[in-house]
């Protein structure tokens, strides 16, 4: 008698059948007009195949001598819509495991083609960017496949050796898929993989919320101010520094971006640091400089829009307010100090781009500083400043020989390129903008692609440097209300010479915000490492709101709060400590933030970020309120996971059917003959 | 294992019981009635067996010493229906005449659970699946019961020791050739287990058509 | 249950019970197996028998002997046969549950749909104790709301309220069908992912119910009705499928016990409705399963002509006919739920006129025959018993072996062939035999007539309650694995048959509820902590036994 | 049973079916058919019989293509379509 018992001991039973593996799934995402990202319906499952080469490719589409289903292994950087297109068009395509990172060879760095294909539009974000209604608006990243923007009826996922657990799935998947290829795939047991990604929502975002099926994408931006004294009708010019905290990619699990994002959320945070160093107190100054941080930008600038849309709206009528803590309930908004700030008075707003210098387009590092084409002259001075400090700053302070550049320098105005600054110039277009990035012509190829997850030092870190330093100093005398750093009084002169960009910093940010999270900067203010299981790389797509923990948002928080807080130096009191880690002892005053086992005051605050086509109503749900903004919502899904185990060969099933339905048939014909047979003895007799 | 599988195995273990099933069993009242009842003595003796293996904690991962009380308790049983039933139907003794069939329902579990897309692949013959061995093993273990019920019932009807004797060593005989499936050393030894256990039921069937043809001479 | 033979064979037998004891008669066919020929020739006439009285003197004392012989055998092959009718319908209800509990836990999102009046809500983090007491109030709260109906219930019915209780009975009958259809349609379309509109489903359940209501309580096909009656209790079973697990223990245990007070003790409610609907000659409303067609859509001989293709038991239509006709309008009142709010019908058999023997001379049924013989045959009374039955006998004996030759050893097709070829002979000389019709009629109108409750009363009758809460045991073993369900099946049915046997001996209503429910948590039980490991060893072992 | 008890029966299962209840009429044949043949059965029983039949075919072709309707178009037509979906059915 033959069982396997459901709950007792079906576990082990299921282990020797079924051998999980840690997944990275590619997700289904939906807009405005429809859906973008992979479903499948059922658990899709194939038998593993290898394809590391075009060819290959090619030739399982042809090969006709292949059974029913498979799923293929194809290196990252196969994995395009032509080469879906004629993997699909074999008709035995079950799904796709794509190898991001491996140690076989055929998956190592080395093995990758030298040109990388960005996996996004042409121009991406541009529909909702300042140019949208201009005609044929310069395409920032030509070479952009739109890759993510195609929509998979079966199951995509990743293979990535980026940890222990990712590891061990990749070199068992490869164990087998090797197994499978040396049997010719012919030689049945063999290894096959099911997935299951099922995901609820369907059509496009609005019938998606109206079922309640979606949430939208996007989470917290930060914006923090030195003057904590900082009001709505205080008439003092604003200075804002910017820079996006999250990128996009085809799998939100390996999202990192260090050229699309991290670099310049690096560089802000390194500003800031700097500037908390001057001499001259930043609160006393003439303008207020603000930072901010802005999450959900590669969905439609919905940090930035949504910021300023608040901003512009401010006073908000608060019809519900909430039960406790601050902000409002209806309409939601988690925090009201945004207030504060009067969009009006916004005079300069200096950016950062791309700046890891990963282009991919060689020659020497250069720093580009873009303006728009539309009103430039508002920008012209800001735009002569940048380049002036720049070309200062390249001889002075270190690092020496990164020079700073109009992006027009080539006669060419191009306007800006997607960034945070466009969705304040829609509101207001007189807005001197610079927006720093390594690129003059044209985005890095690495935009928002899944292997956007190293840079070169020091390279890298020489350009942040450089334009953390050149920004700051920038922003100081911005805020100083000094136009040319000639006409400076000797404390501004010493002043100015305290603001030093650490390249220490900038180094330890950089690492810490791509690669290990629990690192000791970062543990300083968030105590990560107390958690079991510290993490390591965190990827830096936004979420969905209000779902998940938003680590950078937090880090950039801590930080800001940090830097901007009111030093000693105006307060002469030094700040209390052990806040957190004797929470017992050392209770922080009201309006404090015990920050980095710290209590200081600072005018820090998160902003929501989610697409601005997008609101909540009084019953907490959210609806479409002006499709022609972004309007991004993230798909429900089912668990989802893979598993591998052995398959027979489908001749061997029909055979075994057949046994089957044979055996059931003669047995019945037996059972009838004899009683037939029976009968007619008993009548005989 | 695939719906094929699946469809494949659940006829290959149940097709002949459940031919036999409705073929001679169901149209009779008192055949339906015995089939239950000789069930419900087959699962009392399988419990109690399964509770002499819960306390014998030491030995219960060494089949050959688990199989001999638990056929040991199975035959036991039989004879225990038999006296039942020979009492609650003194008088017509219909009882040797008719088949009963006993369902060897647990396999149904395994079917169920594997209806996922993996499976196991036996052990002694690595190219089969395990579920197919097992469908094959059930169905042959099914018929054995069959037989083995009409056997003993006629034997303890008019005292032969032989027919039971030949129960219990078959029965043994069987239960032991299933130990083969799993031995990694012999090569093809489900096979062997099947042919062994196909060849005993062959032997088995001669004697119940035996049996049966003299009884129907006898009432003529 | 669907089979239309089964309802004419057990007719039939019903029938003879109608006028004496039908069992002994039945067998008397039997044991003369071999004059099956010739018997079965008479079986399609059989109104025309009182006229010929030729066979009576053909009766010697040693024959009767034999017969009386014969009737404890009898006795056991007609239980037999109650169990084989009863248990397709039990089996088909059980596996019905099962398959909503599978397909519902198929759902990624299963949620029994927690029953309203549970105070206690078991948390898999709760201790034993205050599970034990949480169940044991929730089962409590239950067990109450079925006693109070119960006994609202024997009152309405001494009171002689019958319309009130079958107004009662179609309620609760009207919500099951659609409000647990509504959940059960709810489950099924959400886990096999359809999109239903709620024009269609609306339209189907208001159809459904409505046919159901006809069905079970005024006129229809038996079938329908009994198919009816089967889903109704699967739903039921399924709903309370719904409660947390040690609930449903405790509730089957009390269960038990209340069914034994209610059936067994002198003042068990259940006693008391039996016993006063015996007094009152009074049908008790209530969903009982009657294996026994208490109702056919009567035709005439004739229509055996165009019959002939049909099962050869039709043959036996004509007695049905004129024995139940106008028993059966009345008899379609086996209304109203019985267990699921709480009426509690056991297994019961009104057993005065079940046995031949005491019913041939216990003073009600044999008052009843004499008054029916003096038409049939002029005779001094102190004959009238034997002879009659005797020609009952005869009678029961041409119906008896054209309906279950199959539980004899030699098959049915032959003998529905014979059968068949001689009702097709019949045909033509029955014709003339319809001009005679309605004094037969009457004849048989007033012999049945003080044998209505003996054709309700006659044959098995199972509570819907206990098809409910047998499938509720077994549907909570589906929940945990396959095996337990099985074992639990088993159990049960083995349960349930040794229950009928006892009402074979006791020859008194029982409660249908304990001995299974006993069996079956029993081996729940034991399967769940010994058996499961042990076969699982042996599986990852490929040992069978 | 009389030939008229048939009738009234019959009858009754008619015209109840006009109340959205093809499945009475379904219901209505299931019950008549069996005696269709009866010699002294009227012929309006027939005739109901075969309307019933008739009847409820049509109904249940109606309904039919009326749920064909909504499986094809129920994603069209927004929010009637998911508040006239009893269970929305995720992923399409």
């Amino acid at each position: 008698m033959n069982v396997v018992c459901y709950l007792a001991s079906a576990q082990d039973t299921y282990d020797t059948i079924y051998n999980d593996i840690g997944s990275l799934p590619c997700v289904r995402l939906l807009n405005a007009t429809g859906f973008v990202g992979c479903q499948s319906m059922g658990a899709a499952s194939g038998v593993l195949y290898r394809a590391d080469t075009l060819e290959d490719i090619k030739q399982f589409a042809n090969d006709d001598r292949l059974g029913n289903q498979y799923t293929v292994v194809i290196p990252y950087w196969l994995l395009s819509s032509s080469n879906v297109d004629i993997l699909k068009s074999s008709k035995r395509l079950a799904a796709i495991l794509a190898v991001v990172n491996g140690t076989d060879p055929a998956h190592a760095v080395a093995a990758r083609p030298s040109t990388v294909i960005s996996p996004d539009t042409t121009c991406p974000n541009c529909e909702f960017g300042l140019y949208a209604n201009t005609p044929n608006q310069y395409q920032w990243n030509p070479t952009g496949s739109g890759l993510l923007f195609e929509q998979f009826d079966f199951p995509i996922y990743a293979l990535n050796t980026m940890d222990t657990r990712n590891t061990m799935s990749y070199a068992s998947v490869m164990q087998a898929v090797n197994r499978n290829r040396d049997k010719g795939y012919r030689d049945y047991p063999l290894k096959s993989l099911q997935f299951h990604s099922f995901m609820w929502g369907a059509q496009d975002t609005g019938a998606c919320l109206r079922k309640g099926w979606c949430t939208p994408v996007g989470g917290a931006s930060v914006w923090s101010t030195p003057s904590t004294n900082i009001s709505y009708t205080d008439e003092k010019p604003i200075v804002v520094i910017t820079a996006a905290m999250d990128s996009r990619s085809l799998f939100h699990d390996l999202t990192l971006g260090v050229e699309s994002s991290v670099a310049g959320m690096v560089t802000v945070l390194a500003v800031a640091e700097a500037l908390s160093r001057s001499t001259i107190p930043l609160d006393t100054m003439s303008k207020h400089i603000v930072y901010t941080l802005f999450t959900g930008e590669a969905w439609g600038f919905s940090g930035s829009q949504r910021f300023v849309q608040d901003i512009t709206s401010s006073p908000i009528q608060c019809e519900t307010p909430p039960t406790s803590g601050s902000g409002c309930a209806y309409p939601f908004f988690s925090d009201l100090e945004f207030q504060r700030l009067n969009p009006a008075k916004i005079e300069a707003i200096l950016e950062v781009g791309q700046i890891a210098g990963m282009g991919g387009a060689g020659g020497n590092p250069t720093l580009y500083a873009h303006v728009d084409n539309i009103q430039e002259s508002v920008s012209t001075t800001l735009l002569n400043q940048v380049v002036q400090i720049g070309a200062n700053g390249s001889t002075t302070v270190p690092p020496a020989g990164i020079p700073v550049q109009a992006a027009s320098s080539d006669g060419v105005k191009r306007g800006l390129p997607p960034s945070s600054s466009m969705s304040f110039l829609k509101s207001r277009g007189n807005i001197p903008t610079v927006v720093l990035t390594d690129f003059q012509k044209q985005m890095s190829a690495l935009t928002n692609h899944d292997q956007d997850d190293s840079w070169n030092t020091p390279n890298t870190i020489n350009l942040i440097q450089q334009a953390a330093s050149v920004i700051s100093k920038t922003a100081w005398l911005q805020a100083q209300g000094v136009s040319d750093s000639a006409a400076m009084t000797p404390a501004q002169t010493e002043a100015i010479a305290s603001i030093q960009v650490d390249a220490g910093l900038v180094q330890e940010l950089l690492g810490c915000l791509s690669l290990n999270y629990s690192c000791p900067l970062v543990d300083r203010y968030l105590n990560v490492t107390a958690s079991p299981s510290p993490p390591a790389r965190l990827p830096h797509y936004s979420g969905t709101l209000y779902s998940q923990s938003q680590p950078f948002p937090i880090f950039a928080w801590s930080f800001l709060a940090n830097m901007t807080s009111v030093k000693n130096t105006t307060s002469p009191t030094p700040r209390v400590t052990g806040c957190s880690s004797k929470p017992a002892t050392v209770q922080c005053a009201s309006k404090e933030y015990c920050v980095g086992d710290q209590c200081i005051v600072s005018l820090t605050r998160y902003h929501d970020a989610y697409g601005v086509g997008l609101a909540m109503n009084s019953k907490a749900e959210y609806y479409i309120k002006d499709a022609s903004k972004p309007v991004w919502t993230e798909s429900t899904w089912d668990p989802i996971g893979l598993r591998m185990f052995d398959v027979t060969s489908p001749g061997s099933q029909i055979a075994e059917l057949m046994t089957g339905l044979a055996l059931t048939l003669v047995s019945s014909g037996v059972v009838w003959y004899s009683r037939r047979f029976l009968k007619k003895t008993l009548k005989e007799d | 294992m695939t719906l094929t599988t699946f469809f494949g195995c659940a006829f290959t273990a149940y097709g002949p019981s459940l031919a036999i099933f409705f073929g001679s069993i169901a149209p009779n009242a008192q055949l339906v009635i015995l089939m239950v009842s000789s069930a419900f003595f087959w699962l009392i003796s399988v419990l109690l067996a399964s509770a002499i293996w819960y306390m014998a904690s030491d030995s219960r991962n060494t089949f050959p010493v688990t199989i001999i009380y638990t056929v040991l308790l199975q035959e036991l049983f039989r004879y225990f229906l038999y006296l039942l039933i020979n009492r609650a139907e003194s008088g017509l003794n219909m009882v040797a005449m008719h088949p009963k069939s006993k369902f060897n329902r647990s396999y149904i579990t395994q079917l169920v659970n594997s209806l996922g897309p993996g499976v196991i692949m036996c052990e002694s013959c690595k190219t089969v699946s395990l579920y197919f061995i097992s469908a094959i093993t059930t169905s042959i273990l099914i018929l054995h019961h069959c037989a083995w019920m009409m056997i003993s019932f006629t034997g303890f009807t008019n005292r032969s020791w032989l027919r039971i004797a030949w129960v219990v060593i078959t029965h043994y005989g069987a239960s032991y050739l299933t130990i083969l499936n799993s031995s990694p050393t012999i090569n093809y030894g489900c096979a062997y287990q099947i042919i062994g256990n196909v060849a005993l039921l062959i032997a088995s069937a001669i004697i119940v058509f035996a049996d049966m043809r003299h009884l129907h001479q006898k009432l003529s | 249950m669907g089979v239309p033979g089964d309802r004419y064979s057990t007719d039939m037998e019903m029938t003879n019970r109608a006028a004496t004891s039908p069992s002994r008669t039945g067998v008397a066919g039997e044991a003369l197996g071999d004059e099956g020929e010739n018997i079965r020739a008479t079986a399609n006439r059989p109104r025309r028998r009182p006229r010929e009285p030729r066979r009576r003197p053909r009766l010697t004392p040693e024959q009767r002997a034999a017969y009386e012989e014969a009737e404890r055998i009898a006795d056991m092959k007609f239980y037999m046969l109650q169990i084989y009718k009863i248990i397709k319908p039990v089996v088909v209800c059980i596996c019905l549950s099962i398959l909503w509990v599978k397909i519902s836990m198929a759902g990624s999102d299963y949620r029994p749909t927690q029953s309203s009046y549970t105070v206690y809500k078991e948390s898999p983090n709760s201790t034993a104790s205050q599970n034990f007491l949480g169940s044991l109030a929730n089962a409590g709260i239950i067990i109450g709301q079925i006693v109070i109906v119960t006994i609202i219930i024997v009152v309405l019915f001494k009171r002689g309220h019958i319309k009130v209780l079958i107004g009662f009975f179609m309620v609760v009958v009207a919500m099951l069908l659609g409000f647990m259809g509504y959940i059960l349609i709810l489950n099924l379309i959400q886990v096999l992912r359809i999109p239903l509109d709620y024009l269609t489903m609306a339209f189907a359940l208001w159809n459904f119910s409505v046919t159901g209501l006809i069905s079970v309580f005024w006129k229809g096909p038996m079938w329908v009705q009994q198919m009816y009656l089967t889903v109704m209790s699967s739903l039921m079973a399924f709903s309370l499928t719904g409660l947390a697990e040690w609930t449903t223990w405790m509730l089957l245990a009390l269960l038990v016990v209340w069914d034994l007070i209610a059936v067994l003790c002198p003042f068990g409610p259940l006693k008391i409705l039996v016993e006063s609907s015996r007094s009152q000659n009074q049908e008790v409303p209530a969903l009982l399963y009657t294996v026994n067609a208490v109702w056919f859509m009567a035709s005439p001989p004739d229509a055996i002509l165009n019959r002939e293709t049909l099962n050869s038991k039709e043959s036996s239509e004509s007695e049905n006919l004129t024995l139940n006709n106008d028993g059966s309008p009345r008899t379609n009142f086996h209304g109203g739920h019985s267990r699921a709010t709480g009426r509690d019908g056991g297994a019961s058999i009104s057993s005065s006129r079940n046995s031949g023997l005491d019913a041939s001379f216990s003073a009600h049924g044999g008052m009843s025959r004499t008054s029916s013989t003096m038409e049939l045959v002029p005779g001094a009374n102190g004959e009238t018993g034997n002879r009659d039955t005797i020609e009952l006998r005869e009678r029961a004996r041409s119906g008896d072996s054209g309906n279950s030759p199959r539980s004899r050893g030699e098959g049915s097709p032959l003998a529905g062939r014979v059968a068949r070829s001689t009702s097709g002979r019949q045909g033509p000389n029955r014709d003339p035999r319809r001009d005679s019709r309605e004094t037969d009629d009457d004849e048989e109108h007033r012999e049945s007539s003080d044998d209505d409750d003996d054709d309700d009363g006659g044959g098995l009758k199972l509570g819907l309650g206990d098809f409910v809460f047998y499938s509720v045991l077994v549907a909570r073993a589906a929940m945990f694995d396959w095996v337990t369900t099985m074992c639990c099946m088993v159990a049960v049915l083995t349960g349930m048959n040794a229950t009928i046997f006892l009402l074979a001996i006791y020859q008194k209503a029982l409660p249908a509820l304990p001995i299974s429910i006993c069996f079956g948590m029993l081996f729940y039980f034991a399967t769940r902590f010994a058996l499961v490991p042990f076969l699982a060893v042996l599986a990852r072992g490929q040992v069978f036994i | 049973m009389k030939a008229e008890e048939i009738l009234a029966a019959s009858k009754k299962l008619f015209f109840g079916g006009f109340a959205l209840l093809p499945m009475l009429w379904l219901y209505n044949v299931l019950y008549v058919w069996p005696v269709r043949n009866r010699a002294d059965l009227s012929p309006q029983v027939r005739h109901y019989m075969l309307l019933s039949g008739i009847l409820s075919v049509v109904m249940f072709v109606v309904f039919s293509v009326w749920f064909g309707i909504f499986v094809n178009q129920r994603l069209n037509w927004g929010t009637t379509g998911d508040t006239l979906t009893v269970v929305l059915v995720k992923g399409v």
